[in-house]
């Protein structure tokens, strides 16, 4: 085989992760408490690096390099590239929080970027090797940051729920992937695609490999009923893991969605389609519904994140370029979203306090207007009332369900987010219509306060302006 | 002069921005807050004026269009324009709300500059209602306007303030969302979003009915018709002064616009086979809601349900055109029910909005709504008893005021469709009469009540105004409604001959 | 003649066995983290099954990174098993039920 | 009946024995030595499927090392091994059930003659000069270097990970902090002190 | 010229109204007065000119629009004015007697504190009266009758701390709104099969619509002109106060007493008469129409009489009077005698406000105590009243030569000839009425002037003549009530005074007929001692002198005797119970039905509440799916696994 240069330059941002990871590790030890903000820095360095190499990728043609492992292509980059942004808010949120709770660490930001790896990994990935092998960097790095406030209790319980679910819908994945690899005899996504194409394996056998493929994916993404995982671990976590893990790594699994299904079993596309109709009209209901009982906040939101991952199923299920656009538009607003509305969470606890429950938002209006309605925006957003950006995000989901003719299903899902709208609104009523019983200071600093803002006003800017996103979500889907 | 300023979007964004900065002022600097929301929404109504005096009304085509790109890839237009249909509701919007700024003045102590902030982009998202033609900014403008509305109602509201605004706004989402499957249908029939290309659009029966019906639901949440009216009474109850005329005034009639903006051009087929359905539901309104409204003991209670028989007009002007159709064999006679509809949304705006500040002006003295809490109000305030019997004549339909217009129009409409129809429109006259007359015999006569009662003071300067104001509106509007029915009549003719014609 | 089938079934049956293990063991958290390597198993039996059916080696060199990714599972896995047992000095499944509803 | 299929059947039934002995015995200790068990028959059955290398190493890599860590980690715990496995039968109807449900579907999908020789052919006999070791590492840091350095990564996370979570810093032992070492400073270590001289009186 | 004096006419008093109304506190009780009976003088001098330019020296019918109010669908909506000489004529009557009002009010409400409110309530009046009776089209003529309809309700409840006078105006507008439900109904009928609301283009057409039906209950036919003037005169029946809609009028004597004599009646309680004739040309169209009308005024001028013989209250037994005369003139209607019912109207007017005014002159001498049984020998104290009373009576009564007379024996004239159906039933209940009239109005007379000093002894040390502003228009209204039938007889009851203005089909032409037997008011009169009505009034006066002048005991033991029917007549027949208790109660009762089973329990209880309920509860339950245990959340993946199988892997 012949090593070419040229081949390393798609995977320079890997390349650059992996080193500033591995230097991070290496410095770390070496600074005292007081200076670990300098491994704070060097990471937001690594994702700043990063962002700009990945960035010098934009507009490349598609190739697929390293024996077909890898490809880099216009979806990839742009995912990265919210990637980079998600984990970046979530380290710029996590300092105080983890400081107050002793786990200021480097390894904390080790794993996380290492966990990027997995995902950058698994968003590019091209082979059912690549997918298994990014999809297990990220899902043990996660299961170590679950488990890393190692004094709480409920952190480690999240951990071994997620760890023992996880491994399992691995080797679901895992069974899917060898029965796949038995009927076409390649790991690689596009000779699948052309040997499913070609007629290879009789349907009943591919449709039993696509369903435990689906439901390996499903459980990434948090999909009913394979959502069992998500509202304990969200809950259990850290509340900075908690933003972490609900954002980016959603976006990996939506890369995993489309990189499976798409890339690989696009062929496939009639029978995949049913059964993703079935998990969004379940995970529509569930989540909608079982959030309403909710009071712990970061509960709720997890049910929510349920629900809106039925609605990048639906954008995907569409099976049309403008749908998958659309998915991979949600995605990204859904990754905004719940950065700001945990990263609230983070903003309003202080030592010894989490803030996760809904009644610690009780009169924020009152203790602080400005973060209220930066709360209230967010929570309008995940709502999808207009004008903010989730409204966008359900638009054009529904949108491409319309388009294919599945206005029936369109019908359920707003029906559902209109149940759903009542637990938002009730953020929003805590906040501005009853009074304060925490009347604490807010203590976070001015970094926490400034990305807490921008995260937010992004939700009106993106939904004022929803165009260039959405340009750069259908060119990156098309072709 | 004026005709160079991109004039529709100055009055939808003029008090957004405004809005924002008033919410920057802060509550700590209150009044000048608050003289700030007064400038900002006289600014508007000025802005608005040219609207009127610059409408051709010889035409029904769309006028002060503004039209630039806005999100590209899906079609989507930042698309203005105002027909005589629209332009109307846009200056009420904003002649509304320079009285509620002025309502609000003494009387909301908490949080002044939100409460401002809140009605000022409330009336630019209406305005945005009103002045859309792309559906997508319709929607956006339509679904943002529940925002403000919830907080006004959720913030400033009375004792069962949060029961009432959540099921306000669960109740209107449910609504809208059905409209927004059916916009995005016709997206994909018509290939854009253009509300004149979906009027143009052909569709199916089939289709028609279902997107009658998803415009139906959101409509009629709004209107609001029975049966999804049960929102309103505790909406207006529970809101302060200034969010209940806002309300009455302008939010309700986004409903009725819609029916004749979409459900009308869009699918007259649909609309011609379930006219039955909306004349019997508007009718229900009209008689039905009344009956209900008599019992009431909660002043705005009342109102609020006497605008609901209210609407139940507007509805049953829009939809008489088939029948009269079938009955006299021509759409003669269909227009008159249309015109006659949006006359009467105007003088309800009127009308609802001035009998709802008649009761924040007691709710301001006594902290109560009851009826029986008053009684010979009249004897210590004479000049607001004479507001209050103006207005609840209005109410009643007296004519001379602006509530008679639209009311005779539409009957006379009904006439020509059904005498039943008529029948029953005109018993409106009487139990209109009744529950309004009564609230005003319990309230505003007889002897003084009570202490509380016999304490009042009569208006002061500020309240005196805008009852004034609107005195004379409601006044006007019915000795000489030609100025508000010639803008109308280009537009509403040509709706007729559009829904003449099947789409199948 | 061995069939490929054969091997299928076994390895079908390996991985009902371990994911039943899993549900029907309400005691101990180790046994699951067994099963989960037996369910592992089961996959690479599969695998290199189908690779000796199919002459190819990329079966197998898939089975190796998932023997890799195992003991790296297994690791993290006992590794929390601890943290989690520090914490409650217990490892019963039915004690790991705090987080609920 | 072949000796290859007798192997495979001998095989496979202590593997399928060994794999239910694993989520049945009361012991986790018991548990783990069938584990053992289970995995060297399947390394008995991957040497029928000439995959050589994976079968020493499944044995080296997990009987040796994984195994030896779970049976390592059971005795550390200090589990009290009585009041496991208490209620086991209870459940085990309906979970039975259900697997036997997934095994049934499961078999009906890969026994139904969709796997049958007649569809796969007879496997290609290797030569007996081939070397699946040879054949294995020849591709493994060629084709495959891109995931083998991800396989490296997932250690490395291991790794940390392992340690993170279970590296305690107990209070009463002494241990160097190797940043307050390195960025010792002078004045932490020697305090010159300034003394007044004592007044007198 | 003309044009501009009918604008002028009708904006003066609305000039006097607003400036007493707005500015009444600013420029004192003084001015305010002023500044109405100017408005309302104006207005009476410009009507004498209408009037004589019309009547007398011949113009043309005036027929002008003012202003255009609307436009829609083709449909001129106008403000404008139709002046002919039955309009000059009610314009004359309404301005005079408006004029008379005005100058009483000055005396009658000095000492009330809103003296100027009342002023620019009774200005207002006039203006609406005006526009009602002035109007060229259906829309004003509506609009005048919402109007008067609204000051009627102002002025019922004027003294609005009294409950019975709130309640009396709350159900007079109520009661008044049901007939101008019908009314509206009428008018929305006539745009249908007209397609204008003009009078003249409606008129003018009448005759091709008269064989269209409608199905107003579904399969059955109804004549199309019927149907529009049975719903028109549902707006007479409120207004006029005919049987059964007669209820507000009675209560309506809650208000002052000079409104009573200007709106309940002399002018607006005519306006429905007016009305009917007005639309003379439809009326005439439909035979089924006129009969109803007949009867309803029949039963309307007969029994509604029998009830003032049982009221204590002065002003209620004028009241019902009124009503009974109105029930006279609805007669002449229904005869096809509108030039007759139109004649009453008018010589009605000036006795009515004359009996009114004198009422209230007597009331005000006995400090606002209306019971006639404290009163008496009233004659030696006031003399101006009493005479001016005795006149009234007389007129009244149809004493012959004065004013009532003339109109009322030509209305039981023509009762006799018509050939309307009912018109039998008619004439029995308007000769009985007549005897009935003469009964009460002398009973009253007697009551009040005669007899025993029945009040108590501090009101009979005040006792005097009222002041010269009370007295002079009860003068000034005793003229009329005495000539006005004689002078005007001829012309409009027999002439052709309202041609052009009226129209009558030659079938049903009973004036006509009458006419050729007509040879001058002298001869009538003398004819009219020997007919049966003056009989029948002597009667009645002869049987109110013996029972109140010479047997006053015997009253008391005729009712004991007749106890069951003395109980029907007090309690008005029980029309005001069942009012109360079926309409009043009932949509009390169904309002309160319906918003309890629909609203609440239903629609909010049942849908709205229920729904968030259900969810509520369905998240409650639900939610401990997510038991917290490893395993059932492995058996939730596994079903999951087992569910997607069967459905694409078995399906």
């Amino acid at each position: 085989m012949n090593f070419e240069m040229s081949q390393l330059l798609p995977v320079l941002p890997e390349v650059f992760v992996l080193g500033m990871a591995c230097a991070i590790l290496l410095i770390d030890p070496f600074l005292s408490e007081a200076r670990r903000s300098i491994t704070f820095m060097l990471s937001l360095g690594t994702l700043a690096g990063a962002f700009l190499l990945t960035l010098g990728l934009y507009g490349e043609a598609d190739q697929v390099v390293f024996s077909g492992f890898f490809v880099l292509d216009g979806m990839a980059v742009l995912l990265k590239l919210a990637a980079y942004v998600a984990v970046a808010v979530a380290f710029l949120y996590a300092p105080r929080y983890l400081r107050e709770r002793e786990m200021l660490r480097g390894e904390y930001f080790v794993l996380g970027l290492l966990g990027l790896l997995g995902m950058m990994i698994l968003i590019s990935a091209h082979s059912l090797l690549t997918v298994y092998l990014g999809l297990e960097l990220m899902s043990l790095s996660l299961y170590a940051m679950v488990a890393m406030q190692r004094d709480s209790v409920v952190a480690s319980e999240a951990a071994m729920k997620y760890f023992v679910l996880g491994a399992m819908a691995s080797a679901m994945l895992l069974y899917g992937m060898s029965m796949l690899y038995g009927m076409t005899g390649s790991l690689d996504l596009a000779e699948i695609h052309a040997a499913i194409s070609a007629g290879a394996g009789q349907p009943v056998v591919l449709a039993f490999a696509l369903v435990f493929i689906i439901i390996g994916v499903a459980f990434k993404l948090g999909a009913v009923p394979f959502h069992m995982w998500v509202p304990d671990v969200y809950h259990g976590a850290p509340t900075t893991v908690t933003v972490y893990m609900s954002t980016a790594p959603k976006l990996a699994a939506f890369a995993m969605l489309m990189r499976l299904l798409v890339d690989g079993l696009g062929g496939l596309h009639a029978q995949w389609q049913d059964i993703l109709i079935i998990l969004t009209l379940l995970s529509l209901a569930v989540g909608n519904v079982i959030a309403i009982a909710q009071t712990n906040i970061k509960r709720m939101l997890a049910y929510s994140a349920i629900s809106h991952v039925a609605f990048i199923l639906l954008g995907v299920l569409a099976g049309t370029e403008a749908g998958y656009a659309a998915g991979l538009f949600y995605a990204v607003s859904y990754a905004l979203m719940s950065l700001a509305s945990f990263g609230m969470v983070i903003f309003l606890s202080r030592a010894g306090f989490e803030a996760d429950n809904l009644e610690d938002f009780r009169g924020l209006n009152e203790r602080s207007p400005w973060h209220a309605f930066l709360m209230l925006m967010v929570m309008f957003s995940m709502a999808g009332v207009p004008p903010f950006l989730g409204f966008w995000a359900k638009l054009f989901v529904i949108q491409a369900a319309v388009q294919v003719g599945l206005v029936w299903l369109a019908v359920a899902a707003v029906v559902f987010s209109v149940i759903g709208a009542f637990y938002y609104l009730r953020v929003v009523k805590l906040m501005y219509f009853d009074k304060p019983t925490d009347v604490a200071p807010l203590e976070a600093g001015w970094g926490m306060r400034m990305t807490i803002s921008a995260n937010a006003l992004a939700m009106l800017g993106l939904g004022v302006l929803p165009g260039p996103l959405m340009a750069l979500c259908v060119a990156a889907m098309a072709g | 002069m004026f005709s160079e300023l991109p004039l529709l979007s100055l009055v939808i964004w003029v008090p957004i921005i405004g809005g924002a900065l008033v919410l920057a002022i802060g509550d700590q600097r209150a009044e000048t807050a608050k003289l700030a929301a007064l400038l900002v929404a006289f600014l508007t109504l000025l802005l608005s004026i040219p609207l009127f005096t610059g409408f051709a009304i010889d035409t029904a085509d769309m006028q002060f269009v503004e039209f630039r790109p806005w999100i590209e890839s899906f079609g989507i237009n930042y698309h203005l324009g105002v027909d005589g249909i629209a332009m109307p509701l846009i200056v009420l919007t904003t002649f509304t709300t320079v009285l509620v700024v002025i309502a609000g003045w003494e009387v909301i102590k908490q949080r002044p500059s939100q409460y401002m902030a809140a009605f000022l982009v409330m009336e630019g998202l209406i305005n945005g209602v009103f002045a859309a033609l792309d559906a997508a900014l319709f929607y956006v403008f339509w679904e943002a306007m529940l925002i403000p509305m919830f907080i006004i109602i959720g913030m400033w509201g009375g004792p069962n303030r949060v029961y009432a605004t959540i099921k306000f706004f669960l109740y209107t989402f449910f609504g809208s969302v059905f409209m927004l499957v059916a916009l995005l249908y016709l997206y994909v029939q018509a290939g854009s979003f253009a509300i004149l290309d979906f009027h143009a659009v052909n569709i199916g029966m089939t289709a028609q009915i279902l997107i009658f019906l998803a415009f139906l639901v959101a409509f009629a949440v709004k209107v609001p018709m029975f049966p999804v009216h049960t929102w309103l009474p505790d909406a207006h109850v529970e809101a302060p002064t200034g969010g209940s005329v806002i309300l009455a005034a302008i939010m309700l009639k986004v409903g009725a616009y819609g029916f004749l903006r979409f459900s009308l051009p869009i699918a007259p087929d649909a609309s011609h086979a379930l006219d039955w359905l909306m004349i019997g539901l508007s009718l229900v309104a009209v008689v039905y809601i009344g009956f209900v409204a008599l019992i009431q003991q909660d002043m705005k209670k009342l109102i609020a349900y006497s605008s609901i028989a209210h609407m139940g007009f507007v509805t049953l002007g829009f939809f008489l055109a088939w029948a009269i159709a079938e009955n006299t064999g021509s759409f003669s006679g269909a227009a008159m029910g249309i015109e006659g509809g949006m006359v009467q949304m105007v003088s309800h705006g009127l009308v609802s909005g001035a009998m709802f500040l008649c009761v924040g002006v007691l709710y301001d003295r006594l902290h109560s709504r009851l009826i029986a809490d008053y009684g010979g109000v009249a004897n210590v305030m004479p000049v607001f008893a004479g507001f209050m019997v103006l207005f609840a004549m209005a109410n009643a339909g007296l004519p001379g005021t602006s509530g008679f217009v639209g009311e005779f129009m539409v009957i006379l409409s009904a006439f020509k469709a059904d005498f039943w129809y008529a029948f029953l429109a005109a018993t409106t006259l009487i139990i209109g009469a009744a529950y309004t007359l009564w609230m005003v015999k319990r309230v505003v006569f007889g002897s003084v009540g009570s202490d509380a009662v016999a304490a009042l003071k009569d208006v002061n300067g500020r309240e005196f105004l805008f009852l004034a104001v609107l005195a004379v509106g409601v006044l006007l509007l019915g000795l000489w409604p030609n100025p508000l029915l010639e803008v109308m009549h280009a537009t509403v003719q040509n709706l007729v001959e559009h829904i003449a014609v099947s789409k199948i | 003649m061995v069939e490929l089938s054969d091997y299928l079934i076994v390895g079908a049956v390996l991985f009902c066995l371990s994911m039943a293990g899993i549900f029907i063991n309400r005691k101990s958290v180790i046994i699951l983290l067994m099963c989960v390597e037996l369910m592992l198993l089961a996959v690479n039996m599969n695998f290199i099954a189908f690779s000796h059916y199919l002459g190819d080696t990329a079966g197998q060199v898939f089975v190796f990174f998932i023997l890799t990714v195992a003991a790296a599972e297994a690791a993290i896995g006992l590794a929390i098993l601890v943290v989690l047992f520090r914490n409650r000095r217990s490892i019963n499944v039915d004690d790991v039920g705090t987080l609920r509803g | 009946m072949s000796f290859e299929q007798l192997l495979f059947y001998a095989f496979s039934a202590v593997l399928i024995m060994a794999a239910g002995m694993v989520i049945t015995v009361r012991n986790p200790v018991h548990a783990a030595l069938s584990l053992v068990l289970a995995f060297v028959a399947s390394a008995g059955l991957w040497m029928l499927l000439e995959a050589e290398f994976l079968a020493i190493a499944l044995v080296l890599v997990y009987v040796g090392a994984v195994m030896v860590l779970f049976i390592f980690v059971v005795m550390m715990l200090d589990i009290d091994m009585a009041a496991l496995r208490e209620g086991f039968a209870r459940y085990l109807p309906i979970g039975a059930l259900v697997a036997l449900m997934v095994v049934g579907i499961m078999a009906f999908v890969l026994g139904g003659g969709h796997f049958s020789l007649e569809v796969t052919g007879e496997p290609v006999r290797q030569a007996t000069d081939y070397s699946n070791t040879q054949a294995l590492g020849q591709v493994l840091y060629t084709t495959y270097v891109f995931p083998f350095e991800v396989a490296a990564v997932i250690l490395l996370v291991a790794i940390v990970a392992a340690i993170v979570l279970t590296l305690r810093r107990r209070p009463e032992t002494k241990q160097q902090r190797v940043s307050r070492q390195v960025a010792v400073r002078r004045e932490e270590r020697v305090r010159l002190v300034q003394m007044q001289p004592e007044e007198r009186r | 010229m003309l044009e501009s004096l009918n604008i002028a006419i009708v904006l003066a008093p609305l000039a006097g109204a607003i400036i007493a109304g707005l500015f009444g506190k600013a420029i004192g009780r003084e001015w305010s007065h002023r500044a109405a009976i100017l408005g309302v003088a104006v207005a009476f001098l410009g009507s004498l000119v209408v009037f004589y330019q019309i009547a007398v020296a011949g113009a043309d019918i005036i027929n002008q629009s003012v202003y255009t109010w609307a436009v829609s669908d083709g449909v001129r909506f106008e403000v404008g004015f139709l002046v002919d000489k039955l309009t000059a004529m009610m314009m004359v009557v309404v301005t005079f007697v408006s004029l008379m009002v005005h100058i009483y009010t000055i005396g009658y409400m000095h000492d009330d504190p809103g003296y100027q409110r009342f002023f620019s309530y009774i200005s207002l009046f006039t203006f609406s009266m005006l526009m009602l009776v002035m109007a060229n089209n259906f829309m004003q003529l509506f609009f005048g009758w919402e109007a008067v309809g609204l000051v009627s309700y102002l002025l019922i409840g004027f003294w609005y701390t009294r409950e019975s006078a709130i309640y009396a105006n709350l159900k007079a507008f109520l009661v008044n709104r049901v007939g101008d439900f019908g009314f509206v109904l009428g008018i929305a009928g006539v745009l249908f099969y007209f397609n204008t609301l003009d009078y003249n283009s409606v008129f003018a057409t009448a005759e091709l619509h008269k064989d269209l039906t409608m199905q107003v209950i579904p399969g059955t036919e109804w004549n199309a002109m019927t149907v529009i003037c049975l719903l028109l005169f549902v707006g007479a029946m409120g207004k006029s106060a005919q049987w059964p809609l007669h209820v507000w009028l009675p209560d309506s004597m809650e208000g002052p007493t000079p409104i009573s004599a200007l709106i309940h009646a002399a002018t607006m309680v005519t306006a429905g008469i007016f009305m009917v004739a007005r639309m003379s040309p439809l009326y005439e169209l439909s035979t089924t129409a006129l009969s109803v009308v007949l009867v309803i005024g029949a039963i309307t001028a007969f029994f509604m009489g029998l009830l003032g013989l049982v009221q204590h209250d002065i002003k209620r037994v004028v009241a019902y009077s009124t009503l009974s005369q109105l029930g006279y003139m609805t007669v002449a209607l229904g005869a096809s005698a509108y030039a007759a019912g139109v004649f009453h109207l008018m010589t009605h007017a000036f006795f009515k406000a004359l009996l009114f005014l004198g009422a209230g002159s007597v009331i005000v001498a006995m400090h606002h105590e209306q019971d006639m049984r404290k009163m008496g020998g009233l004659r030696k104290y006031m003399p101006i009243t009493w005479l001016t009373g005795l006149v009234g009576t007389l007129a009244l009564i149809g004493f012959p030569g004065f004013a009532g007379f003339f109109s009322k024996d030509v209305i039981i004239e023509a009762v006799r000839h018509s050939e309307i159906p009912g018109a039998g039933f008619a004439y029995v209940a308007v000769l009985l009425g007549v005897f009935i009239t003469a009964l009460y109005s002398f009973r009253m007379y007697f009551l009040v002037f005669h007899g025993k000093e029945r009040m108590d002894h501090h009101t009979r040390e005040h006792l005097h003549e009222s002041p010269w502003v009370i007295t002079v228009p009860l003068v000034a209204l005793a003229v009329p009530s005495v000539l006005a039938g004689a002078m005007y007889v001829g012309d409009m009851a027999f002439g052709d005074f309202f041609a052009g203005a009226i129209t009558v089909l030659p079938e049903h032409d009973v004036l006509g007929r009458l006419a050729q037997d007509y040879h001058g008011w002298f001869a009538m009169t003398l004819h009219g001692l020997m007919a049966p009505p003056v009989w029948l009034a002597a009667a009645g006066v002869f049987v109110a002198w013996y029972l109140y002048i010479r047997r006053p005991e015997l009253p008391a033991r005729i009712a004991a005797r007749f106890s069951t029917l003395h109980r029907v007549l007090e309690r008005k027949y029980g029309f005001d119970e069942f009012n109360d208790w079926f309409f009043a109660g009932g949509s009390r009762g169904l309002g309160r039905v319906l918003w309890r089973a629909g609203d609440v329990t239903v629609i909010d209880g049942l849908l709205v509440n229920g729904t968030a309920r259900v969810v509520g509860w369905t998240a409650a339950v639900t939610r401990w799916v997510q038991s917290g245990y490893l395993y059932h959340y492995a058996f939730a993946m596994i079903v999951g696994l087992l569910l997607l199988f069967g459905l694409f892997v078995l399906g």
